[in-house]
C-alpha cells in the first residue's frame, strides 16, 4: 500500500463524517441512557451546541507547557486512530491512512492520546488529576489484558495482522464473522471493550461526586472543547476496529453506522444496569472473568 | 494570616537559603481583564445563542436553596432538555448559582469559585436571602445583598423558589444571554477594585491572593 | 651453580655465628641475618633461573656422598627451587618487617627466625623422612620461639596450645617413620616409594601415621583450633610466614609422602582437603576478626591445594601448574594480608577501614583479595580453570560442585571484607605506615603482578596480561594522578579507537553490541566530565568492565570469553561499589555474578571433555544427555547478569545506588553482557531438552515471568532509580523471551531490545541521576514540579517513556511490532498471556516516573533549583536525537542484523524494500507514521493556539481545590504510594519471596558457621583430643571401614 | 430515675434533680463534681454516648449553664448534667479524654460564648467563624442587628411584613 496525496481529502472526509455521526450518536446513547430514568434528556443536538460554547469561551488558563499540550495529544491520539484504520471495508477512499502500519499499530496508538492527557493533568498540579490518572492506568493494564490476548487470537486464527486481511476473511455471510468462528475471543474482547468505554461500572476514574472528572478537572474552554471532540471521535474510531476484528468490518456507511451502533450499545446496556467498581475489584474482575476468556481462546485457535 | 500562607525562609537542598512568600510564588497575581467578544458581530450572535443552549451550572450548593436544584435533574423537570446541566468544577461552568443565604464564610469560597470561572460567566441570586438577607436580614454572619460583591444577572426570588421558578429563571438567563446582555465576568472585571473592597469589608481575615485565578 | 645444601647451612651457620656475637651488636646482628636471608633467597633464585630458564636438570645431592639409605639426601628441582625462593623470600621480607621487634629481641629473635627458615627449605630440599622429621621438629621449636614475639598476652596461650598439638603430631610422625624403616630398611622417599607396594602390605597403618602426621601439620579442618589461636594472636609478619612458607613447605612434604602412598591414598587427601577447604570457608563467613578471617582463609587455601594434591592422578602435565598456581596466589596473597594487617591498629574487619586514605594500600588489598580469590589476570584463575575443565573431563562432577561452592563462600567473605573497607565509616586511627613495611607490602604486591605475568606465560591458552584492552585498563592505575577530564577524554578515545581498530572484523551481531558497549560507553562517559577532581578507582574499574565487555564480543574460544567474563564482573562490581550506599548490594552483585560466572565455568568444563583450546562454535557438538546441562549450566549463569527473575535480586540495589553516570553504564551496558552471552549459547546449541523438558520453553517462562514481576515491582517503588532499575529487569524478561522464541522476530526483538533499552535506560538513568543530584533525593514523593526548572531533563524523560512504552511513533514501537510478529510463529502460547499482561503496566510507573518528579507540585525548597549540569544533559540529547532517528529509520541498523539472523533462522525474515517494513503477517512504515502523527499534532495544536492564544499562564496553587485552596505543596502533591488500588488488587504478586529464599539461604550458611564455632573452645587439651579425634576417624574411614 | 438519683447522691453532692420524661431528666451539679460524676455515669451507670455540650447564657444572673447531654443506650434513657459557670472569665475543664468528640463542642462553645476549655485539644482555633472581630457572637449582650447594620449593606427599602398578615390580604382581601 503506498501512499497517494488523494488519500488526504479522503481521511478528511471520513474524519468529518466520523465527527458528525459521532456527536450524534454520542448525544442518542445519553437519550437512551435518560430514557432509561424516564426523562427526556438532551436534544439530539446538544453535542454540537455544547462545541461551539467550550470554543466559544472568551478566557482561559494554562497551567503550563504539557498542560497546553494535553490536550492536542487526546486530539491526535482519536484522529490518528480512526486514520490508521480502514472505515468501510473494500473502499480505496475509506482505507484512510491505513498504509502506514497495521493492527499493532492502531492497538498501541490508542495510548498515545491517553499518555498525552495524562501528563497534561499531571502538569495542572491538581490531586484529583493524579488520582484519576492512577485509577485509569491500573485499570486500564487489567482491561486491555483480554484484549491483547483476543487480538493475538484472532491475528493467529486469519494469521493475519492486517486488518483489511482480517476483514476480508470475515465477508461472506453473518457466519463468517469472528464473533461466531471464535467466541471466546469475541467474548473476552467486549468484557475489556466495556472496560474502555468509561461508563459504569468501570467509570471509577471520572468519579463526579468523589474527585470531580478526575484528570480533566482542570481543563476548560477550547481544551475541554478539543477533548469533547475526542470524546466522540475515540470511541468509534475504537468499534471501528473492534467492528472490524469481530463483527465483520462495514462495507458500506449505513452498515458502519447501525453496527457502531449497537456495539456502543453493548457498554450502554450495561452501564445502565450496574453500579461502579472500585479500581482493584474492576481489576480482580477483569482478571478472573475475562482473562480465562481470553487464554481459551489463543489455547483453543 | 494562615500559618503557611506567611513568608518564610527555605533551605535549598545546596544550602543556598532563601524567601519563599507563598501568595506571590504559589499564586498568580495578575487582575482579572476584560475579555472582548467575538470581532464579527455576527459570530458573537452565534455564540451568544450556543451559550444560552448550553448552560452550565456549577455544581456548589452555597445554602439551603440547592434542594431545590436537585429535583431540576429528575424525571419530573428534567432541566437537561433544556440544554442545562451540572458540571462539578467551576473551570468549566458558565452558571454559578447562589442558592440562598451566603454566609461570609461561605462568601469567600463563593467568590473563589467565581473567580475560577471563565469569562463569559453568569451568576443568579435564588431566593429571597441573595436579594436582601431575607429572613436573615438580622444575622451576623450573613450578607444581605449579593450584587455588592458579585456581579448578578438574574434573581430568582421566593423563599425558597421552587423548582419551576428555577426553570423559569433559566428561561429568563438564556434571553438575557441572547440579547448580549449577560456580561457579568467583564462587569466583575471593570469593577474589580471596588468588588474587592466590598469583598473585604465583610471577609475580616482575607488571606487570599486578589484575584484567585 | 651455588649447592642447594649451602642454604640449610647458611641458616644454620648464621644462626651459631649469632650466637657468638655480643649482645649489644644488634644492628650488626641484624645485619648479618639480612644478609644470610638474602644469600639464602639468592641461592634458591639462581637455582629457580636454572631450573627453569638455564635448562639445568633436578640435582640429587647426597651428603656423605653415597646414595642412600646410607646418606641423606637432598634434591634440587623446580619446584623446590621455588617453594625455597618463597620461603626465603618471605623470611627475608618478614626480617625487615620485623625490624623493630628483632631490635628489641636481639639475637636471639633473629637466631630463631633464620632457624625457621633453614627448617622450611630443609623439609622442601629432602628426601630423608627421618631428616623431615628433624626439620619439622625444629619448625615446631622456631615456631614456638616466633609466636612469643607477639605483643599479645595470648601468644604466650597460642604457643603451649601449638607445642601440645605439635608433639601429638610428633609423635605420630616418628612412630610412623619407625614403622616404615621397618617395614622397608630405607629412611629415603625414593627408595620407600620404589618399595611402596611391600610397604603398603604390612605397613599401611606405617604409612597413614606418617601421612595423617604431616596432613595434621597443615592444619586441617576441624582439627586446627590450636593453629588459628597463633593466626590469631602471633606477630602478623610471623603468621604470614606461618600460612604463606610453612603451610607450603608442609604441602610439599604431603606432595612427597604421597610419592611412597601412592593413588590410594590419593582420595584421602582429597577428602581432607575439600572439607578443609568448605569448612573453614564457612567459619570464615561468620569471623568478624581479621587475622583469624586470615587464618580460616589460609586453612581453606590449603584445603584446596591439598584436594589439588589428590588430583594428581588425573592432572598430569599441569599438576605442578595448577598446584603451583593455587599455592603461590595463596602464599604471596596471605602474607601480604597479614603484612598489612600489622599496618592496620584495629583488629574488627571494619578496621581496615583506615586503608581508605591511602590509595596504593587500597591497591595492594584489592591486589590480594584478587590473587586469592584467583581472579583475572592472576595464577589462581588459570589454575583454577585447568583444574575444574580437569575434573570436568574426569567426571568429578561432585568434587567439582564442592570446589566452586567453596570459592564462592570464600569471594563472599572476601568482598564482603573489601566492601567494609571501602564503604564503613572510617575509623579515625591512622595506618601505621613505617616506610619499611610499607615496602615490605609492595613487595609482596610486586610479587603477585609477577606470578600473574609468569602464570599468564605457561598458560596454554594465552597471557591475558598481553591483551591490549586489558592493558588499556590497567594503565590507568598510572595515570591516577591526574585530573578527571584528561583521564575521560583518554577513556573515550581509547572505546572509540578499539571499536574503530575492530569495525572491520564484526559481523552484524557482534557490530551491535560493539558499538552499544564501545560507542555506548563513550557516550556515557561523556557524563563522566561533570565530576571535578581526580576521581581515584573510578576509571581502572570502569575500563576494566570496558575491556572485558569488549574481549567478550570478539572472543572465541571459551577461555578468552570467560577470563573477559571475570574481567567485567569485577570491574563492574568496583564500579558499583563507589555508590554511596552501595556496600551491601555491590556485594550481593558480586556473589550472584561470581556464581553465576562458576555455573558458566562449569558448563564450559563439562562441554569441553578435557580440551583445553575449546572453541565457542564447538558448543554445538556437544552430545546429547550433556549438552542440556551444559546449556542449563551456562543459560542460569548468564541469566544471572540479566537478572531473570529467581536471581535479580542483586539488581535493584546494585543499579540504584551506584552513581549518576555509572547507574546507565551497569544498567545500558553491562545488562547486555548476559544477552550476548545468550545469544552465543542459543546461536551454538539451539534448542534442548532435558527430561523432555523444553529448555528454551523454560526460558520463555522464565522471560515473561521477569517481565511482569519485575514491571510489577517497579511501580511500587518511591526510589525514581530503583523504579528504573526494576524496570530493567522487566525489560530484560521481554529480551530474554524474545531470544527464547527462537524464530527469527524473536532474535530481532531481542536485539531491538539490546539497542532500545541501552538508549533509554542510559537516558533515564542519566536524567534522574542530574536530578537526584540537584534535589538530593531519590525519593520522588519528595520532587513534583520541575518541569519548569529542568525543562531538558523532562524532554528527555518524557522522550524516553515513549519509547519504553512502545507507543508510536517513538522507537519502542518498532519492538513491539516485531513483538507481535514474532509470537505469531511461536511454538508456546501461555507464556504470552503473562507478558501481555506486563506490557500495560510499563505505563504505571513510567507515568509515576514522569509525573511525580516533573508534574505535580514545586516544593519549596525546590523553587530555586538549576537544570542538570551541561555534561549530564549532553548525552540526553543525544540519546533523544538516537531515539528519533532510530525511531524514523530503524533499518539502518536492524536490516543488516535481519539479513545476518537468515542464517540462523531462513524463514519468517522482514521485507526492507521501499518505506514500508513488512513481515509475513503485518506491515509498519515508521516514516509514514511520524509523518501523519507529526501532522496531525501539528495541525491541532496550531488550532488550539488560535483558539486559545490569550490563555493566563497561572501558578502551581491556582487550581480548583472545592472551592478551597492547597496549604502546602507536600499535602498536595499526589505521589506517595501512587497506584495505591493496584497494590490492593494485585500487590500480593510482589511478595518478596525470593529475596527471602537467597536470605534463608545466607542465613542457614551464617547459622552452621556459628554452630560450628562453638567447637573451638579455646581449651588447649581439647585441641589434642580434636587432633586425635581426627586422626582416628580419618583411619577408620580409610582403612578401618 | 429518681432511683438512679437516690444512688448517685450517695457518692456525690448533687443539686436539684429535674425530670422532664419519664427517660430523661437534669441534674444541676457543682463544676467540681463533673468529671468524677461523669465518668461514674460512663462507666458504672452505662451512660456511654456523650451526646451534646452546649451552653446557655443567663445573663440576668451573670452565668452561663452548660448542659452535658449523655444517653444510655441499653437503658433508652438520658441524662443532662447542668454546671453553672459564673459569666465573666468563664472556665470549665476539658472533658476531651473522657469523649474525644467533646473538644469539638468545647472549640464551638469557646467561639459561640467565649467560654474557656484550657487543654482541649484545638480549643483556640477558628470553628464556624473566619475573622471574627466582637464579642462572641451567642452572648446575649451580643447585638446582632447592631453587628449587622453596621458591617454589612442592606438593600434600601427592604419591607417586613407579617406572613399571616400578608398571606391573609393576598388570599382574602376583602376581608379586611
Amino acid at each position: 500500500m503506498e501512499f497517494e496525496w488523494i488519500k488526504i481529502p479522503y481521511s478528511l472526509l471520513t474524519l468529518f463524517i466520523v465527527i458528525n455521526f459521532g456527536l450524534l450518536l454520542t448525544a442518542l446513547i445519553q437519550k437512551i441512557g435518560a430514557r432509561v430514568g424516564r426523562r427526556h434528556g438532551i436534544p439530539i443536538y446538544q453535542n454540537y451546541i455544547d462545541l461551539i460554547k467550550n470554543y466559544a469561551i472568551r478566557s482561559s488558563i494554562t497551567h503550563g507547557f504539557m498542560f497546553y499540550l494535553g490536550p492536542v495529544f487526546r486530539l491526535s491520539g482519536g484522529v490518528g486512530l480512526l486514520l490508521f484504520v480502514p472505515t468501510i471495508y473494500g473502499s480505496e477512499m475509506f482505507s484512510n491512512l491505513s498504509f502506514a502500519g497495521d493492527l499493532i499499530l492502531a492497538l498501541y496508538f490508542v495510548f498515545f492520546g491517553a499518555l498525552g492527557m495524562a501528563l497534561g493533568a499531571g502538569e495542572s498540579g491538581h490531586p484529583h488529576a493524579a488520582i484519576g490518572v492512577s485509577r485509569g492506568l491500573s485499570q486500564m493494564t487489567a482491561a486491555e489484558l483480554p484484549f491483547a490476548l483476543a487480538v493475538f487470537s484472532v491475528a493467529l486464527q486469519y494469521q493475519t495482522l492486517s486488518v483489511t486481511d482480517i476483514v476480508a476473511a470475515q465477508q461472506g455471510g453473518v457466519l463468517n464473522w469472528t464473533l461466531f468462528t471464535n467466541p471466546f475471543a469475541v467474548t473476552a474482547a467486549m468484557f475489556s471493550f466495556l472496560g474502555s468505554m468509561m461508563r459504569p461500572p468501570f467509570d471509577v476514574v471520572l468519579a463526579p461526586q468523589e474527585i470531580p472528572i478526575g484528570p480533566p478537572t482542570e481543563y476548560h474552554s477550547s481544551y475541554l472543547a478539543l477533548m469533547q471532540t475526542n470524546r466522540v471521535i475515540f470511541p468509534v474510531a475504537k468499534i471501528v476496529i473492534y467492528m472490524n476484528l469481530f463483527f465483520g468490518g462495514a462495507a458500506s456507511w449505513p452498515v458502519f453506522f447501525l453496527k457502531v451502533f449497537l456495539i456502543y450499545m453493548v457498554s450502554v446496556f450495561v452501564g445502565v444496569a450496574f453500579p461502579r467498581f472500585r479500581v482493584e475489584q474492576s481489576i480482580r474482575w477483569f482478571l478472573i472473568w475475562a482473562m480465562p476468556l481470553g487464554i481459551l481462546a489463543i489455547v483453543l485457535v | 494570616m494562615k500559618e503557611e500562607l506567611k513568608k518564610r525562609v527555605i533551605k535549598g537542598p545546596d544550602g543556598f537559603e532563601f524567601e519563599v512568600d507563598p501568595l506571590q510564588d504559589y499564586y498568580c497575581e495578575a487582575p482579572p481583564t476584560v475579555q472582548p467578544a467575538a470581532y464579527q458581530k455576527i459570530v458573537e450572535k452565534i455564540f451568544n445563542w450556543a451559550r444560552s443552549e448550553s448552560i452550565w451550572i456549577l455544581g456548589f450548593g452555597t445554602g439551603c436553596g440547592a434542594i431545590e436544584m436537585r429535583p431540576l435533574m429528575t424525571p419530573r423537570f428534567d432541566a437537561y432538555r433544556f440544554g442545562v446541566q451540572w458540571r462539578p468544577t467551576p473551570r468549566q461552568a458558565n452558571l454559578f448559582i447562589i442558592s440562598g443565604y451566603l454566609s461570609t464564610k461561605t462568601l469567600k469560597r463563593a467568590i473563589r469559585s467565581y473567580e475560577q470561572m471563565q469569562n463569559p460567566k453568569y451568576v443568579i441570586g435564588l431566593g429571597s436571602c441573595t436579594i436582601n438577607g431575607g429572613m436573615y436580614w438580622d444575622s451576623y454572619n450573613t450578607i444581605k445583598r449579593l450584587d455588592d460583591y458579585l456581579p448578578v444577572d438574574l434573581y430568582i426570588a421566593g423563599c425558597m423558589p421552587r423548582p419551576e421558578a428555577l426553570l423559569a429563571g433559566f428561561e429568563e438567563m438564556k434571553k438575557i444571554i441572547r440579547a448580549g446582555k449577560a456580561e457579568g465576568g467583564n462587569l466583575y472585571a471593570e469593577n474589580f477594585d471596588w468588588y474587592k473592597a466590598n469583598q473585604k469589608k465583610v471577609i475580616h481575615d482575607w488571606d487570599m491572593p486578589e484575584h484567585s485565578w | 651453580m651455588v649447592n642447594a645444601i649451602f642454604i640449610i647451612a647458611t641458616g644454620l651457620g648464621t644462626a651459631f655465628l649469632l650466637g657468638l656475637l655480643k649482645d649489644e651488636w644488634r644492628t650488626a646482628a641484624y645485619g648479618i641475618t639480612l644478609a644470610a636471608l638474602a644469600l639464602m633467597s639468592w641461592i634458591a633464585a639462581s637455582w629457580v633461573a636454572a631450573l627453569a630458564w638455564g635448562g639445568a636438570a633436578t640435582v640429587d645431592i647426597f651428603t656423605a656422598g653415597t646414595e642412600p639409605p646410607f646418606a641423606i639426601n637432598l634434591r634440587m628441582g623446580l619446584p623446590e627451587a621455588v617453594l625455597t625462593l618463597l620461603v626465603n623470600l618471605a623470611s627475608l621480607l618478614a626480617a625487615v618487617y620485623l625490624r623493630d621487634t628483632m631490635f628489641k629481641q636481639g639475637r636471639r629473635a633473629m637466631a630463631v627466625l633464620l632457624i625457621f627458615a633453614m627448617a622450611l627449605c630443609g623439609i622442601i630440599l629432602t628426601r630423608d623422612l627421618f631428616n623431615l622429621f628433624v626439620f619439622f621438629e625444629l619448625t615446631v621449636i622456631s615456631t614456638g620461639g616466633l609466636i612469643l614475639l607477639s605483643r599479645d598476652k595470648r601468644a604466650l596461650g597460642a604457643g603451649f596450645k601449638y607445642l601440645i598439638a605439635s608433639q601429638v603430631i610428633s609423635i605420630l610422625l616418628l612412630v610412623g617413620i619407625i614403622f616404615s624403616y621397618h617395614a622397608t630398611g630405607t629412611l629415603n622417599i625414593d627408595g620407600m616409594a620404589s618399595m611402596s607396594a611391600q610397604l603398603l602390605q604390612g605397613g599401611s597403618l606405617a604409612f597413614f601415621l606418617m601421612f595423617i602426621a604431616i596432613v595434621a601439620e597443615l592444619k586441617p579442618f576441624p582439627a586446627n583450633g590450636w593453629a588459628l589461636d597463633i593466626y590469631e594472636s602471633a606477630h602478623p609478619a610471623f603468621s604470614a610466614m606461618l600460612s604463606a612458607a610453612a603451610g607450603s613447605a608442609a604441602l610439599f612434604a604431603v606432595d612427597k609422602l604421597l610419592l611412597i602412598g601412592g593413588t590410594q591414598w590419593l582420595p584421602v587427601a582429597t577428602a581432607i582437603g575439600i572439607v578443609s577447604f568448605i569448612g573453614a570457608n564457612l567459619f570464615a563467613l561468620a569471623q568478624n576478626v581479621d587475622r583469624r578471617t586470615l587464618g580460616y582463609s589460609s586453612i581453606a587455601q590449603i584445603g584446596l591445594v591439598l584436594t589439588v594434591l589428590g588430583q594428581r592422578d588425573i592432572l598430569g602435565d599441569s599438576y605442578l601448574y595448577i598446584a603451583g598456581g593455587i599455592l603461590l596466589a595463596h602464599a604471596i596473597s596471605k602474607a601480604g594480608l597479614y603484612w598489612l594487617s600489622g599496618l592496620v591498629e584495629g583488629r574488627e574487619l571494619t578496621a581496615w577501614t583506615a586503608l581508605r586514605g591511602r590509595p596504593l594500600l587500597i591497591f595492594a588489598f584489592v591486589t590480594f583479595l584478587a590473587l586469592l580469590i584467583g581472579l583475572p589476570p592472576f595464577p589462581g584463575f588459570y589454575a583454577k580453570w585447568d583444574l575444574i575443565h580437569t575434573l570436568a573431563a574426569q567426571d568429578r562432577i561432585m568434587l567439582l560442585t564442592l570446589i566452586l561452592f567453596g570459592a564462592l563462600i570464600e569471594a563472599g567473605y572476601l568482598f564482603r571484607w573489601f566492601g567494609y573497607v571501602i564503604k564503613r565509616e572510617q575509623t579515625t586511627e591512622r595506618v601505621a605506615c613505617t616506610p619499611h613495611k610499607v615496602a615490605v607490602v609492595y613487595g609482596a604486591v610486586i610479587a603477585g603482578w609477577t606470578a600473574a605475568y609468569l602464570w599468564g606465560n605457561l598458560s596454554p591458552h594465552g597471557n591475558l596480561l598481553h591483551t591490549l584492552p586489558l592493558l588499556f585498563a590497567l594503565g590507568f592505575l598510572l595515570l591516577e594522578w591526574l585530573p578527571v577530564w584528561i583521564k575521560n577524554t583518554i577513556a573515550i578515545i581509547g572505546l572509540v579507537a578499539w571499536f574503530i581498530l575492530g569495525f572491520p572484523d564484526y559481523d552484524p551481531l557482534q557490530l551491535i553490541f560493539a558499538a552499544v558497549i564501545l560507542i555506548g560507553g563513550a557516550l556515557i562517559l561523556l557524563s563522566s566530565y561533570h565530576v571535578q577532581g581526580r576521581r581515584i578507582g573510578f576509571y581502572p574499574s570502569a575500563m576494566l568492565m570496558y575491556a572485558g565487555l569488549a574481549m567478550l564480543i570478539t572472543a572465541d574460544d571459551s577461555f578468552s570469553f570467560f577470563a573477559a567474563w571475570e574481567s567485567l564482573t569485577v570491574g563492574s562490581y568496583f564500579l558499583i561499589l563507589r555508590g554511596k550506599h552501595s556496600e551491601p548490594h555491590a556485594l550481593s552483585y558480586i556473589i550472584f555474578s561470581l556464581g553465576g560466572a562458576f555455573l558458566i565455568l562449569a558448563g564450559f568444563a563439562l562441554a569441553s571433555q578435557g580440551v583445553m583450546d575449546f572453541q565457542l562454535q564447538a558448543l554445538g557438538q556437544v552430545t546429547e544427555p550433556l549438552s542440556a546441562w551444559v546449556f542449563m549450566l551456562l543459560a542460569i549463569g548468564f541469566m544471572t547478569k540479566t537478572a531473570a527473575i529467581g536471581v535479580h535480586i542483586w539488581l535493584p540495589g546494585a543499579h540504584a545506588e551506584a552513581e549518576t553516570d555509572v547507574s546507565p553504564m551497569v544498567s545500558g551496558i553491562l545488562l547486555k553482557a548476559g544477552l550476548f552471552g545468550l545469544f552465543m549459547l542459543l546461536m551454538n546449541m539451539g534448542k534442548q531438552q532435558l527430561y523432555g523438558i523444553e529448555l528454551t520453553h523454560v526460558m520463555l517462562w522464565i522471560g515473561a515471568l521477569s517481565a511482569l514481576l519485575g514491571n510489577l515491582m517497579a511501580i511500587f517503588q518511591e526510589d525514581a532509580k530503583r523504579l528504573l532499575a526494576y524496570s530493567s529487569i522487566g525489560q530484560m524478561g521481554y529480551a530474554l523471551f524474545g531470544l527464547a522464541m527462537m524464530n527469527h522476530l524473536g532474535w530481532l526483538m531481542a536485539l531491538m531490545f539490546v539497542i532500545n533499552h541501552y538508549i533509554y535506560k542510559s537516558m533515564l538513568f542519566l536524567s534522574v541521576g542530574g536530578i537526584a543530584k540537584r534535589t538530593g533525593t531519590r525519593e520522588m514523593y519528595r520532587m513534583g514540579g520541575l518541569i519548569t526548572l529542568m525543562p531538558l531533563s523532562f524532554i528527555a524523560v518524557l522522550i524516553g517513556i515513549i519509547a519504553v512504552s512502545g507507543v508510536p511513533p517513538l522507537s519502542g514501537f518498532g519492538g513491539r511490532w516485531i513483538f507481535y510478529n514474532a509470537i505469531m510463529t511461536a511454538d508456546h502460547r501461555l507464556p504470552m498471556i503473562i507478558i501481555f499482561l506486563a506490557g500495560p503496566i510499563a505505563f504505571l510507573y513510567l507515568f509515576r516516573l514522569i509525573h511525580t518528579i516533573f508534574l505535580g507540585q514545586l516544593k519549596d525548597e525546590h523553587r530555586r533549583l538549576k537544570e542538570a549540569p551541561f555534561w549530564l544533559i549532553l548525552p540526553q540529547m543525544i540519546y533523544v536525537a538516537c531515539l528519533l532517528i532510530f525511531a524514523v529509520v530503524p533499518g539502518m541498523a536492524l536490516r543488516h542484523v535481519d539479513s545476518y539472523l537468515n542464517q540462523f533462522f531462513p524463514n519468517h525474515g522482514l521485507n526492507w524494500e521501499g518505506l514500508t517494513i513488512t513481515s509475513s503477517f503485518g506491515y509498519w512504515s515508521p516514516i509514514s507514521i511520524m509523518l501523519v502523527i507529526g501532522t496531525i499534532f501539528a495541525t491541532v495544536l496550531a488550532w488550539l493556539l488560535f483558539v486559545n492564544r490569550k490563555a493566563q499562564k497561572v501558578k502551581q496553587f491556582n487550581m480548583v481545590f472545592a472551592a478551597e485552596r492547597p496549604y502546602r505543596p507536600e499535602t498536595t502533591h499526589y505521589a506517595w504510594n501512587f497506584f495505591a488500588p493496584y497494590r490492593k488488587a494485585l500487590g500480593f504478586l510482589t511478595q518478596p519471596l525470593v529475596t527471602r529464599f537467597w536470605e534463608a539461604l545466607t542465613d542457614l550458611l551464617h547459622s552452621l558457621a556459628e554452630l560450628l564455632r562453638r567447637f573451638y573452645c579455646g581449651n588447649g587439651q581439647t585441641y589434642a583430643i580434636h587432633l586425635l579425634g581426627f586422626v582416628v576417624v580419618v583411619y577408620l574411614l580409610k582403612v578401618g571401614l | 430515675m429518681q432511683t438512679l438519683y437516690t444512688k448517685l447522691k450517695q457518692l456525690f453532692k448533687l443539686g436539684e434533680l429535674t425530670e422532664q420524661r419519664q427517660d430523661l431528666a437534669f441534674i444541676t451539679v457543682a463544676q467540681e463534681q463533673l468529671r468524677p460524676l461523669l465518668l461514674h455515669l460512663r462507666d458504672r451507670e452505662g451512660f456511654t454516648h456523650l451526646v451534646l455540650l452546649t451552653a446557655v447564657d443567663w445573663m440576668e444572673e451573670g452565668q452561663f449553664q452548660l448542659t452535658y447531654l449523655l444517653n444510655d443506650r441499653a437503658g433508652a434513657r438520658d441524662i443532662g448534667l447542668r454546671v453553672m459557670l459564673p459569666r465573666d472569665s468563664a472556665t470549665m475543664d476539658s472533658i476531651h479524654d473522657i469523649w474525644p468528640t467533646a473538644a469539638t463542642y468545647q472549640r464551638e462553645l469557646r467561639e459561640m460564648f467565649g467560654i474557656g476549655f484550657p487543654d482541649s485539644p484545638g480549643v483556640n482555633d477558628e470553628f464556624i467563624l473566619e475573622g471574627w472581630n466582637d464579642i462572641p457572637p451567642y452572648r446575649r449582650d451580643f447585638d446582632t442587628l447592631k453587628y449587622s447594620e453596621e458591617n454589612y449593606s442592606h438593600r434600601p427599602d427592604r419591607e417586613t411584613t407579617d406572613p399571616a398578615q400578608h398571606m391573609k390580604q393576598q388570599l382574602y382581601p376583602d376581608e379586611g
